[in-house]
């Protein structure tokens, strides 16, 4: 069986799988990317408040074109919104909310993620790229609940899911649930536990794109 | 959908278990959660160990939530005043334990806890007896003790508006320790002077994110702790 | 020579020798009792502004009776006013100024203060007495000016400044000016400097009330 | 008498020093003190040692002290962006030194720097290269690394409104490290979207109170940082 990178679910369709996980009354912050897309799949009736770590919480849609408000960005500097109800704080307050665990969940993109929850986002370790950090590792260290939507493989077809991340760590045993376009995955104690399949995906395909053990969920 | 608010403040505490650590807010009368005090005396859990600033005044209030056997210990800055009776005397008895902590420590700690960092260095109380058998700790020739996070099961907090998202805004000096309280108890419950409608606190002057709390009640007259104690009031009510 | 002991400077002319050394522009938090004293007599043409630490920058004068407000008080629970400019703000961020060097003086009472500087206003030792230390150790540990107001001896004629406080300190090598009822003096790296005497007082009289040997100022 | 307002961003910066560290606010363009940095430019300080969440953008505001080469190093967690030119060059040539701090560690070290806390620990980075050679600790089974606090010889900060006590409020997501910067500095020099009476900012809202801020200068139609950008603009103007 051959397969395309992107062949499985789309990216629109990994952000609603997460969305699906993501709880009623749910503090949420997303990271720069397809995790932006999360927003969009929220099932109805739920309410999600979003944080960014720049100083707001309840941050609502991304600002129309014309009516940007250039004192009013999230963490990718993307012109934005706030809802009603919203509140803005300095960057020490934000982060407080981040390591100090208020944060319910975080949903981040990833270079590399370990058997063991280990997550690898920030540097390729290239040294001649400029290392940026921005607030990755207080993500991972500080929210509750953390995880990873990524494309299961490279661009050169290098599974992403590793028994170890070769790329410079930003966190250790941090990440819950890996949102692929070809499988859902559980990190748990027992190791990577598959959740769901995308269409047309077989476990052994999967197994054989994936650099760690996976075990079927009972 | 949100909706912190509940209807009552004995609803608002039902949870309160016996054993469990409380952050109080207040600084003497301004911010004491009269009300949510008085309905956790009602609801009688104990063994509690307390985190205020004082240890109350005259029979109401905090000092009547002592005075009815339910706390264990207490850890504050300034467990004495003027009108202060019950704490004194339990103290001196021997039948209640006392953690007394330099009050910016005290708010430190607190924030701290808040904040996910589980322990800091500060100036306050090198060489005193305050810091006897702490670590300290030399940072630019100057000696400095290590002072740990402190976290609470519960928090009970007084201000004066609230959003059914949890946003607070707090009146004057009233602030003190709420807003930093409200960040460091797992679940933290607040009585409002009024509750209005999400969108009507300037987002510019929040104090309190919604992120921080759990339960708000109205209480749209508190009580003045300092007439009640003028009035020799007592709670249960006398 | 035989004075009582409210002889030389009232408690009144003492905070009026205090309010002269607060320079313009100065942030000052005034301990409870007789430094509360100083604001009355600060000088004309000089604006200083009041920190309290229970959470006010800019506090006014006590209220007038009939008009207070139970939410509005200072660290000593008067109930107080706020000036325009003002600001309010929580006890994280109140202490943050006191410990983080901002304030520029603050004005205190003493039970005892060292010939090095050592205060001890906190606690008798007496245990009996229900221990309590408020803000103190913070205030002495992090304000770049610390001022004491005492009478000189305690009622029973003992002196209160000492080579070695022999009650429970409050911070170590942090006075730097005693104002009492009988002079002012510098707490200085040479030893305790006197500035000036109240009237009728001698040095010679100082020195006898005095637990530490005295310079006079050159 | 207390009067902060100076007249001239060129008077606000001109006790800048060579070899001077340097808090500059700002998230991106939001909060940039753009006219305040331009100054800066135009007072020539060198060896300069620069605190911001970023490294600027296009040739304007920080990229332009950057490319001015006044600036021998800078602490910062993100110097990458879609549009920032300057930083990577020279930092690819060994000409500028970086210190990359994960963002929430930087502000806490800011904020303790203005808290008088000379150290704390935190859960952040922990197990990454960016904790190497960093003392680490062990609360409740749980590792933390030791971080210390960062100060700076001057905060250029801007926000929305101030008055002459030097009292400020932001503007939405403006604020971001403003407030901490300002209590972290020796001398702090704020641009204001305009100057207010004293008494015109609710004491309720004031988010950063006088007690920290040197002087304020009005500079009431601030650049945009991205239409700059946008337009290929250049500083010292091209």
């Amino acid at each position: 069986m051959e397969l395309k990178e992107n062949s499985g679910w789309s990216i629109n369709e990994m952000a609603q799988k997460a969305a699906q996980d993501i709880h009623d009354g749910a503090y949420v912050n997303l990271g720069i990317g397809i995790p932006e897309l999360v927003a969009d799949y929220i099932p109805e009736g739920r309410e999600v408040i979003y944080h960014t770590e720049n100083g707001l919480l309840g941050m609502g849609k991304v600002t129309e074109k014309g009516s940007e408000d250039y004192e009013l960005v999230n963490a990718g500097k993307k012109y934005v919104t706030a809802i009603p109800g919203a509140s803005y704080f300095h960057h020490a307050d934000s982060f407080a909310m981040i390591r100090g665990g208020h944060i319910d969940i975080c949903v981040l993109g990833a270079y590399q993620v370990s058997e063991e929850g280990d997550i690898a986002n920030w540097s390729t370790g290239d040294p001649n790229d400029v290392p940026a950090v921005g607030g990755a590792m207080d993500l991972v260290a500080g929210v509750k609940t953390i995880y990873v939507i990524t494309q299961h493989c490279t661009k050169s077809g290098e599974p992403k899911i590793v028994r170890q991340c070769t790329y410079p760590l930003t966190g250790k045993k941090v990440v819950n649930k890996i949102y692929t376009n070809y499988a859902v995955i559980d990190v748990t104690e027992d190791g990577l536990v598959v959740k769901e399949l995308a269409p047309g995906i077989t476990f052994e395909f999967l197994q054989q794109n994936t650099g760690a053990p996976l075990l079927l969920k009972q | 959908m949100i909706n912190k608010v509940v209807s009552t403040v004995s609803e608002a505490v039902a949870d309160i278990f016996d054993g469990a650590t409380i952050h109080i807010g207040g600084f003497g009368e301004a911010g004491s959660p009269v009300e949510l005090i008085h309905a956790l005396i009602d609801l009688g859990s104990r063994n509690l160990t307390i985190v205020s600033n004082n240890a109350g005044s005259g029979n109401v209030g905090l000092a009547a939530l002592i005075e009815n056997r339910q706390v264990k210990k207490i850890i504050c800055s300034f467990p004495r005043t003027a009108i202060s009776v019950v704490f004194p005397e339990l103290y001196r008895r021997g039948e209640i334990e006392l953690e007394l902590v330099p009050q910016g420590t005290l708010a430190e700690r607190i924030r701290a806890g808040g904040a996910g960092i589980p322990a800091f260095y500060t100036p306050a109380s090198v060489n005193t007896p305050l810091a006897e058998g702490k670590e300290t700790r030399v940072f630019n020739g100057k000696t400095y003790v290590l002072e740990h996070a402190l976290k609470a099961d519960f928090a009970l907090v007084k201000c004066h508006a609230a959003d059914k998202y949890g946003n607070l805004v707090y009146n004057k000096t009233a602030r003190n320790f709420g807003p930093v309280m409200c960040t460091a108890a797992e679940t933290t419950i607040v009585q409002a002077r009024k509750i209005v409608e999400v969108g009507q606190i300037d987002p510019e002057c929040v104090i309190t994110p919604g992120i921080f709390v759990k339960r708000v009640v109205e209480v749209s007259k508190p009580a003045d702790e300092s007439i009640l104690v003028a009035e020799k009031r007592r709670y249960p009510w006398n």
